[in-house]
C-alpha cells in the first residue's frame, strides 16, 4: 500500500466524462505493484468504466482486505474514500458500510487469496444478504504479496515455480456463487480490458452483489510454464463465452435491442445489459444452464470468460431488510429517539 | 457464621429447583414480580443450565426490607421441584427451614432431615385432575406451586391475579387455565397448612421509582435512545437478549410510522469476525452501531478491534461476560475478560471499558459508549456479566433528558472540509489529541484513505519509525484523555474507615452489603466501585488515601487488581485480592468471610479463592 | 556523541540502499557472508518493504572485530543505489565518510556534501556493455557494486569468488556472468580510487566454530529435530521463512529413503483459526505440530488458545512478532505481543512463552518448546521477532546431544492404562499438577471426552462452582510449575554494578553492547535477558538485588515490564522502561542514550520513547 | 454436553457383533436433548451402523464443534474418543487429527450453523482436503442452542417461530460440495433411520470426505407450521431420490451386483454401495448430472434424500500428501530425527 505521488502530467486524452473530469481524474497514485502485473490492467479497466460512467468521485468507496490485489484501491480514483481493512474481512466490513449509507458506490477488489482462503465465509455470506456492491477478485491462483504461495483457486495439476504440482481441487467463484444463489457473476481477464469495461459498468448498475472473478496474472510468482494462470495459458484456453454491452438507462430507448436475437436484461435502474456473440440458447438468467455450460468448459480446460449470470429480481441487503431509500446515516434524530415522554411510557412493562 | 438477624417480616431467601424446559421460569417470574408490585426490596436469580431441555434450574428469591438482596447461601424455603436434584436441594435448606415439594409422589426416606419442615402439594396429581392436555399438566405445576406460596408467604393474591390477567388478556383459554391452577396450590395451602409461615411479605413502600428490569435489555433500550440504526451480531449466550430485545425495542419504535420502513437494520453475521467488520463498515460511514457477544465472541474479533483501534474508527461491542476459559460455563457468570478486552488485539493497543453495576447503569452507559467511541473514534467496550445481564434487578426508574443531542465528535461537515486548505486525516486538533475525521460521500475533499497498514499523522501510508510513532504516541495520549471522560468510579467513604474495598461490575450488590454488615460488626471500610477505564483520578486517590484495599473480582486471576497495578501509580502491594469466580452471582456472606479471614492476618497481597 | 573510538580495521558500518525486485538482496548476502567466512565478527539487517517489487529497500552491515554488532545509525560507507532515496541516504553517511553510488549519471548537486567522499563507479554503463539482457544488466549491476566493495574494503576475494562459485555450481552461464560482473566493478574501483579505504577489512579467526543463520531457519531445525510430523500455517510476513525452512528441511531429511513417502505433512491452512485447529488436532492425538504465524495469527486464533489451555492440549506456536497493532508494519520488528501471547484468549489464561534472543536460542527453544507443550499440556509460544527471525546472525555452531529422547510428558502407556481401575483425564498426579493423559486408539479404557466446556477433575461435563474452580486452580499451579522448567533468564553481573538493565529478544546484541558502552564510561550496570514466562526465581531476585532496573523493549506500552509487575514480587517503582518501537532493530546507541538521559534524573517510573 | 448416568438395563436386543459387542456397547451416556429432538435419530442411527460394522469403539474419534447436534457424540460410542471442540472449529481440528494419525475412524457431527455460517470457511477447505473422515451435519435450520435464530440453511421464506420470514438464500450443503469437487454428498432424513444408516456405512467405507447432511428437525424452535425444517414438511417434501446398499468387502462376491440394472459404485476398500430404485439414468458419479437433479428438484420444492454423489477417484489428504499407510505418530524416532552427525553436516550450508 505504499502511494508515491505522481508525476503531474496531463492525460493526453483530456476528454470529459458528463461530470467534466478526464480518466485522469480518476486515477489514483503510481502503483507500486510489479511491472506487468494483472491488478494493474484490472485498475485500468476500472478507471475507465467509472469515468465512462460519471461516477461521482467521492460518492465512491473503495474497499479491500490485503494483498498486492487489495492494495489496488490506493491506485484508482484518488478523490474516493478507500478502505483497506484486514486480510479476508473486507466482506462484512463493506457490508456494515453499506447497510449504513446505501447511497454511496462500493466497489470491492479483492485476491483469490483474500476472498477464497480466509475471507470464505464471508463471501458466501455476502452473497446471501446480496449486499448492493461490485465485488472484484484479482484472481492469479497465487499469494503475491506473500510470496507465491498456492491459493484456493489454483488449479489441479498446475505447477508452483519451484514446480511443485497442486493437488487440491480449486474453488470457482462462479460456480461457488451459482450453487449459493449468487445474483450477478462474470469472469473477466485483466488482459482484455475491452471485455472487462462493460462488465464493470453493468455490475455498477446491478441490483445486489456483483462479482466478478478476473483472471489476473502474477508474473512474479505465477507466470511461468506449468501454470494454469499465466498470461500464455489463460490466452490460449480461454473463451470469450458472452460479448456484453451496457447501455445506460438515458440512451435506453434510443438504442434498438437484439438487432441479431441476441439477449437482453434490464437492469433495476433501466438501464440495459445486451448479450452477443453467446453461445447457442445461452440464457444468462438460467442457473441451472449456466452451471452446465460451465462446468462443462471447465471439464474441458476452458476458462470461460464475459458476463455469466444475471438475476435482477433477488432483493437486495436493504429490500430485504425494508430500509429507507435513503442512507440510514440520514435519518433525523427525530425519529431515531423516542424521547423522555415514551421511555417513561415503556417502563410500565417493567413494572 | 450469621450476618444478619432475621427480622421475620420481608427478609427471608427462597430458592426454586426445577427443570429446564418445564416453563417454572414464568411462574417464578411472577413471584418475583409480584413481590416487587408489593413495594418490597427483592432480587431473584436464575441459576440455569446449558441446554435446552430436561436439565436441573434453580431460580433464587431474596427479599429484603433495607434493600439487601445480594445472592443468599441458604434458604428460608426450597421449593423442590426437581426430584433429580432433592438431595443438593435440601441440604441447603437453613435449619428450620421449609421445604415445598410435590407430594403426589413419596419423598424417599434418606432425604428427611429433623430440622426442617416438609410441605407437601400434591401439585402433579392435582393438575392432572384438573387439565387434560399433557402439556398444561406440566406447565400448570408451575402455577399452582406459585399458588402454594402466595398462601404460605402473604404474597398479595390481587397483584398475582393482574399479573396473570396483563400476561394472558388476549389468551382467555390460558386465563382460565392459569387462574385455575393457581387456586388449586393457593386453597390446598390454607387448607392443610398454617399460612403464612413464620417468615412473611407485608407490603413496603421501597418501589414506587423503580422498575424491574435485566441489563441486557436494559442496554438495548440505551442503544435505541443513542440513536443506533445498524445492529451486527451472532447469537451467542448470555448476550443473545441483548439483540433479541433491541429488535424488539425497534419493531416498535423504529418503523417510519408514514413508510412503514425500518430505520435500523439489524445483521446477524456468518460469525463474530463478520459482526465487529460491519459494525466498523457502518461506523465509519457515520451510522451509530454495535454488536453484542461474550468471551468467545471477543476472542475472535481481537485482530478488528485493533484495526478499529489503529484506524481510529469508532466501535461499541457489548460483552456481557459468562465464565471462561474457552466454552467453560456459558450460562454462569465472572468478570474475567477485562484484560482481554482492554488489551484485545496484538501490538500495542488500550480500548476504552464500561463498566455497568447493574442495569440502570447499562442503560446509561449503553448511551454514553456512542458518545465516547464517536469522540475519541476508538472501539469501546461496555463490559457487563450474565447476572447483571440476564437477571431481573429492581432499580431507579429510568431517565431520559430530551435535550441530549449525540456527541459525534470530530466529524468535519461539508462546509468545514470546504473551507480547509487541504485534509489530513491524522493530525491532532487544538492541541488535543483527536483528529477531525470526515465520512465518505459528504465532500470530495474529505476523502481519504483508511488503512491499518502504517501510516502517518496525514494519513498516508509510512514505513518510516518516526511518523510510524508520532501517530502510535497520540493514540496513547488520546486513550489517556479519556479518563476525564468516563463514568467516574462510585466511592462511598465512611467513617473510620481503615480500608477500602474495590469492586467491579454484578459485585456491586454483594459488596456494598458486605461492607454495611462489617460495619455492622465493627469494621469499617470505604468502598469503590470501578466504572470505567480508562481510571480517573480519584481512583488513584482512593487508593493512595487507604493503608491497603481488597479488590473483590469474580475471576481467577485478579484481572482488575492487575488493570489498577498496570494503569494507576498504586503501589501493588496495597492491593489485596478476593477472587469468587465459581460462576454464580456472589454473596455478601463470602465477600464478608473472606475479608475478615484476611484482616486476621497481617494484610498482604494474597490472593484468597472461594469456592462459591 | 561518539561510544566507540573507531580503530580502522574491522570496526566500520556500511549501509546499501537498493531498490527492492532488482535482486540486490543476493549481493548484499554475499559480502555478509564473505566478510563471515573471514573469520570476522559482523552482522546484517535487512530493512526491507512491505512490496514485491520497485521500493527502496536496505541492508546494513556492520563489522566490529570486538563482536559489537547490534545496528549502527551512521554509516561509515553508503552504496547507494536508489536515486529515489539518495537524500535520506546521503544524511546518513558520517562525516568523513563514503559514498559508492553509480556514476552513469551525474548526482544531483543538492545531494552534494563537503564533509563526504564520492565514489562513483558507472555500473549500469558497464553492465549494458558486457550484457545482453535486460534482466541480466539490471542483476549484475549489483555483483558489480560487490565486486567494487571487494576492492574498496579489502575482502578475501578468493572467498567472493567460491562463493559464486558455490552459488552457481550447477548454473555455469550464471556462474560466468556473476564472475565478470564481479570483476568488472572489482578492476574500475582498483583502477580509479586509493583502495582499500582507509576503513578495511582483516581476517580474524572469530567464527571458527560459528555459522551464520536466521532465526527463521533455526527454529525450522528445531522442529525437524524435535520430531514434528505435523505443520499447519497460513503464510504471513515475517513468519514465512519458518515455513519454507520446515519443507525445505523435510523434503531432504524426512523422505523415507526406502518408501520414498513423507514422514510428515504440511498444511497450508485456509486462515490461522484453521492452523492453530489443526495443531490442536495433530497433538490431542499424539503428534509433535507447529504453526507458525505473526500478531495477525494470534490474534486470529485467541479462541482456540483458549481451548488448548482449557481442555489441556499441548501446542506449540512461533510468533514472529512485526509491527503492529494491526496490520501496521509487516517488514519491522517490535516485542509487542508479549501481553496478547501471555494471555491469549477470554477468561482466566496464561500461557508458556519461550523468548529467544538469537538464532542459536531459535532451535534450542524450539526443540525446548514440544517438550514444555507435551509435558505441561498446554500451548508454548516461541516469541521471535522479526530481527531474529528474518536477518542471518553468526552465532555458534548448532549442537546436537543424540541421546535427547522427546519429553512426552505424562502420556500413558497401553499397559499404563490396562494397570488402571479407571481412567481420569483431569487428576493431578504425584502431588504435581499434571494429569497423565491417553492418545486415542491406544486403549479401550483410555478414551474420554475432551471438551473446552466446563468440566471437573475426572473429565465430566460440570457446571458446578467448586468442581470447576478445583480444575482452574490446578492450571495455575500447573503454570506456575513450568517457571522451573523454561529457559532460565540470562544474567550478566559485573562488578560495582549500580543497577539492572532487563532486555527480551532481539534487543539482546544492542542491550549488551550499551552496558559494555556504558561500563568503558564509569556506569556499571548487571544485565538479565529474560528467556521466558512464567518467569523464575532468578528473575525476581535480580530484581530484588537491585536498587532499580530498566527494562529495554521494543514497544509502546511497556509489555515487558507490566509483566514483570504483574507476575513478580517486585515492586514497580523499581522498573523504568527504555521503549523503542520504531521498527528497525535496536542499535546500542540509542540504548545508552536513553539510560544515560533517564540517569541524569532521579530515577522513577517513566516511559522514555525514542524514534528510531 | 451434560451427560447423565443411564439406568444399567439390558437392551432387549443383545445381538452380537463381529467383535462379540451388542448395539449397546455403541450407546453413550443419556441424551440432553429435547425429547423428539431429531438429533437423538440421527445418534440412533449412527449407533446402528457403527455396531453393524464391528468398528473398534477405541478406534474412533468423535469430532463436533459447538451446538445441540455437536452435544451428541456424548450420546454415542461412550468408549470412543471424543472432542467437543470450539463453535464452527471442528473441520481444521479434525483435519489435523487425521493427519497425526490415520489409522483412526473420524467421525464428525454438526449443526446447520456450525457448519454453514462460523465454520463455513473451514467446511469448504475440509472438502477440498479430502480428509478421511464422515461428516454429519445435523440440520435444522435454526441455531438450536442459542434458542431458534435462523441459520444459513433456513429456506427463502420459511418462518420462525415468531412468524418472521426467512429471505436469505438458504445454503445446500450438497450443492455446495459439487461446486467445490466433495467426494461423497448424501442428504438424510433423521426420521428415517432405514435410509441413513447403509449411507453413514459407505461413508464410513468412503476414501474421502463423506459429507452426509441430515435433515433433523428441532423440536423446539423449528417444528412448527410455517417451517421448511419440520418434520410434516420434511415427510410431506422429501423425496427418497436414491436408496442404497452398502456391501462389505468381505460379503463382495457372493452378492449379486445390479440384477435389475442397478448402479454399483466400488469403494477403495472393496466395499460397493448399491444404488437401486434410483430416478431413470441417474448417474451417482455424475457430477454434472446431480447438480442438475438436485437443482431442479430444489426448483420444485422436493428435498432429495439419498446417497448422491461418491467420487472414489480422487486422492485423500494423505494421499495428496505421499504420507505412509501407517500413522504418522507411529514412525520411529530414528527416522524423524537426523542426528547430530548430520547437523554437523548440514551447517556447512551457514557458514
Ligand atoms: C490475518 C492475516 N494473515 C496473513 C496475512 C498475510 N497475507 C498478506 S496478503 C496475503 C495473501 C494475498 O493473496 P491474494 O489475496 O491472492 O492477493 P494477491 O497478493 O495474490 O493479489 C497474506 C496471506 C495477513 N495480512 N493477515
Ligand atoms: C464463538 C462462538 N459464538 C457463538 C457461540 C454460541 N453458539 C453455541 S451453539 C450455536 C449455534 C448452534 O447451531 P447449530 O450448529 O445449527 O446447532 P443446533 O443447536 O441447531 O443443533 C451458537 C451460535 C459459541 N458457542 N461460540
Ligand atoms: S507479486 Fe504478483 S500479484 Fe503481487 S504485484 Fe507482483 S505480479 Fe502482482
Ligand atoms: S433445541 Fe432443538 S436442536 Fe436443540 S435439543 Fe432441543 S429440539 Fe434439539
Ligand atoms: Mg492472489
Ligand atoms: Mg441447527
Amino acid at each position: 500500500m505504499p502511494s508515491i505521488a505522481k508525476p503531474a502530467v496531463l492525460h493526453p486524452s483530456a476528454q470529459r466524462n458528463e461530470l467534466g473530469l478526464t480518466l485522469r481524474d480518476y486515477e489514483g497514485s503510481m502503483s507500486t505493484l510489479c511491472a506487468g502485473c494483472g491488478h494493474d490492467s484490472v485498475t485500468a479497466a476500472i478507471v475507465r468504466a467509472l469515468w465512462e460512467l460519471s461516477v461521482e468521485p467521492h460518492k465512491l468507496a473503495k474497499m479491500s482486505g490485503i494483498g498486492c490485489s487489495s492494495k489496488t484501491p490506493a491506485y484508482f480514483v484518488t478523490g474516493a474514500h478507500g478502505f483497506n481493512s484486514a486480510h479476508g474481512r473486507m466482506p462484512p466490513i463493506a457490508t456494515g458500510a453499506n447497510a449504513a449509507n446505501r447511497e454511496l458506490l462500493y466497489i470491492g477488489v479483492s485476491g483469490d487469496g483474500d476472498s477464497l482462503s480466509i475471507g470464505l465465509g464471508h463471501l458466501c455470506h455476502a452473497i446471501r444478504r446480496n449486499v448492493r456492491m461490485v465485488y472484484i477478485i484479482e484472481n492469479n491462483g497465487v499469494y503475491g504479496l506473500t510470496k507465491g504461495q498456492f491459493s484456493a483457486s489454483a488449479d489441479v495439476g498446475t505447477k508452483s515455480k519451484k514446480g511443485e504440482a497442486n493437488r487440491m481441487a480449486p474453488i470457482d467463484p462462479i460456480q461457488l456463487g451459482l450453487s449459493l444463489g449468487a445474483t450477478f457473476l462474470a469472469r473477466g481477464f485483466s488482459g482484455d480490458k475491452e471485455q472487462l469495461v462493460p462488465i464493470l459498468k453493468a455490475a455498477v448498475a446491478h441490483r445486489g452483489f456483483a462479482i466478478i472473478d478476473v483472471v489476473s496474472p502474477c508474473v512474479t510468482f505465477n507466470d511461468h510454464t506449468g501454470s494454469t494462470k499465466s498470461y500464455l495459458y489463460t490466452r490460449q484456453h480461454r473463451i470469450r463465452a458472452t460479448e456484453t454491452d451496457y447501455v445506460p438507462p438515458a440512451t435506453e430507448i434510443l438504442t434498438e435491442i437484439s438487432p441479431r436475437g441476441e439477449t437482453a436484461v434490464t437492469l433495476h435502474d433501466g438501464s440495459v445489459v445486451r448479450f452477443s456473440a453467446v453461445p447457442a440458447d445461452y440464457n444468462p438468467s438460467d442457473r441451472l444452464a449456466v452451471a452446465k455450460f460451465l462446468q462443462e468448459n471447465a471439464a474441458d480446460g476452458r476458462i470461460v470468460t464475459g458476463l455469466l449470470y444475471v438475476d435482477e429480481a433477488t432483493p437486495n441487503i436493504h429490500e430485504m431488510n425494508n430500509t429507507p431509500a435513503k442512507a440510514l446515516t440520514s435519518v433525523p434524530w427525530s425519529k431515531l429517539c423516542p424521547g423522555a415522554e415514551m421511555l417513561n411510557a415503556l417502563q410500565e412493562e417493567f413494572r | 457464621m450469621e450476618y444478619r438477624v432475621s427480622p421475620r417480616i420481608n427478609d427471608f431467601a427462597v430458592k426454586l429447583a426445577n427443570v429446564n424446559g418445564t416453563g417454572s421460569a414464568s411462574a417464578n417470574g411472577l413471584i418475583m414480580q409480584a413481590i416487587f408490585r408489593m413495594g418490597i426490596p427483592v432480587s431473584g436469580k436464575n441459576l440455569f443450565p446449558s441446554n435446552i431441555q430436561g436439565l436441573p434450574t434453580w431460580y433464587e428469591i431474596r427479599v429484603n426490607g433495607d434493600g439487601h438482596v445480594s445472592r443468599a447461601l441458604d434458604y428460608d424455603l426450597m421449593v423442590a421441584m426437581n426430584a433429580q436434584t432433592y438431595d443438593r436441594d435440601l441440604k441447603e435448606v437453613r435449619s428450620g427451614g421449609y421445604v415445598l415439594y410435590d407430594s403426589s409422589w413419596p419423598l424417599d426416606d434418606h432425604l428427611l432431615r429433623e430440622d426442617i419442615h416438609l410441605i407437601g402439594v400434591p401439585l402433579a396429581r392435582m393438575c392432572i385432575e384438573s387439565f387434560a392436555e399433557p402439556r398444561e399438566r406440566t406447565l400448570m405445576k408451575n402455577i399452582a406451586y406459585a399458588g402454594a406460596m402466595v398462601a404460605l408467604l402473604e404474597i398479595d393474591m390481587a397483584i398475582v391475579e393482574a399479573l396473570i390477567k396483563e400476561s394472558f388478556s388476549r389468551k382467555p383459554a390460558l386465563l382460565a387455565s392459569n387462574t385455575r391452577a393457581l387456586r388449586l396450590g393457593y386453597d390446598y395451602a390454607k387448607e392443610h397448612f398454617a399460612c403464612p409461615l413464620p417468615f412473611r411479605l407485608s407490603p413496603m413502600n421501597a418501589n414506587a421509582d423503580k422498575i424491574l428490569i435485566d441489563g441486557n435489555t436494559a442496554i438495548a433500550l440505551g442503544c435505541l435512545y443513542a440513536g443506533v440504526t445498524v445492529a451486527a451480531w451472532y447469537p451467542i449466550t448470555p448476550a443473545t437478549s441483548v439483540m433479541d430485545g433491541f429488535k424488539n425495542l425497534c419493531e416498535k419504535y423504529r418503523k417510519d410510522p408514514e413508510t412503514g420502513e425500518n430505520n435500523y437494520i439489524i445483521l446477524q453475521a456468518e460469525d463474530e469476525l463478520a459482526a465487529i467488520g460491519m459494525v466498523i463498515g457502518a461506523m465509519w460511514n457515520g451510522a451509530r452501531a454495535f454488536t453484542s457477544t461474550a468471551g468467545p465472541g471477543i476472542s475472535l474479533m481481537n485482530e478488528l478491534l485493533g484495526l478499529a483501534y489503529y484506524a481510529e474508527i469508532p466501535v461499541v461491542v457489548v460483552d456481557v461476560q459468562r465464565v471462561g476459559p474457552s466454552t467453560g460455563m456459558p450460562t454462569r457468570t465472572q468478570q474475567s475478560d477485562l484484560l482481554e478486552c482492554a488489551y484485545a488485539s496484538h501490538g500495542d493497543t488500550k480500548h476504552i471499558l464500561l463498566l455497568p453495576g447493574n442495569p440502570a447503569e447499562c442503560f446509561d452507559f449503553a448511551v454514553k459508549s456512542f458518545d465516547l467511541a464517536d469522540r475519541f473514534q476508538t472501539p469501546v467496550f461496555i463490559v457487563s456479566d450474565l447476572d447483571i445481564g440476564m437477571n431481573d434487578w429492581v432499580v431507579p426508574k429510568l431517565d431520559w433528558d430530551d435535550s441530549y443531542r449525540p456527541d459525534r465528535g470530530r466529524v468535519l461537515t461539508h462546509d468545514e472540509i470546504e473551507a480547509l486548505p487541504q485534509f489530513h486525516r491524522f493530525l491532532g486538533e487544538n492541541g488535543t489529541q483527536i483528529a477531525p475525521r470526515t465520512l465518505p460521500g459528504v465532500h470530495p475533499k474529505g476523502a481519504y484513505f483508511t488503512r491499518g497498514s502504517g501510516h502517518n499523522k496525514f494519513g498516508l501510508y509510512t514505513e518510516i519509525p518516526d511518523e510510524y510513532q508520532e501517530v502510535m504516541d497520540r493514540l496513547l495520549l488520546k486513550h489517556r484523555a479519556a479518563a476525564s471522560a468516563v463514568p467516574p468510579a462510585l466511592i462511598e467513604e465512611r467513617r473510620n474507615a481503615e480500608f477500602g474495598v474495590i469492586t467491579v461490575g454484578g459485585c456491586d450488590a454483594a459488596v456494598r452489603e458486605a461492607v454495611e454488615n462489617l460495619a455492622a460488626n465493627g469494621i469499617f471500610a470505604d468502598f469503590m466501585r470501578i466504572r470505567a477505564f480508562p481510571f480517573g483520578r480519584e481512583v488513584e486517590q482512593f487508593i493512595a488515601d487507604h493503608e491497603f484495599c481488597f479488590v473483590v473480582e469474580q475471576n481467577r486471576d485478579s484481572q482488575l487488581k492487575s488493570m489498577l497495578i498496570l494503569e494507576t501509580a498504586a503501589p501493588k502491594e496495597k492491593l489485596q485480592s478476593v477472587l469468587v469466580y465459581g460462576g454464580f452471582p456472589l454473596s455478601a456472606r463470602t465477600v464478608v468471610d473472606e475479608i475478615t479471614r484476611q484482616l486476621t492476618r497481617v494484610p498482604q497481597p494474597v490472593s484468597i479463592r472461594k469456592g462459591k
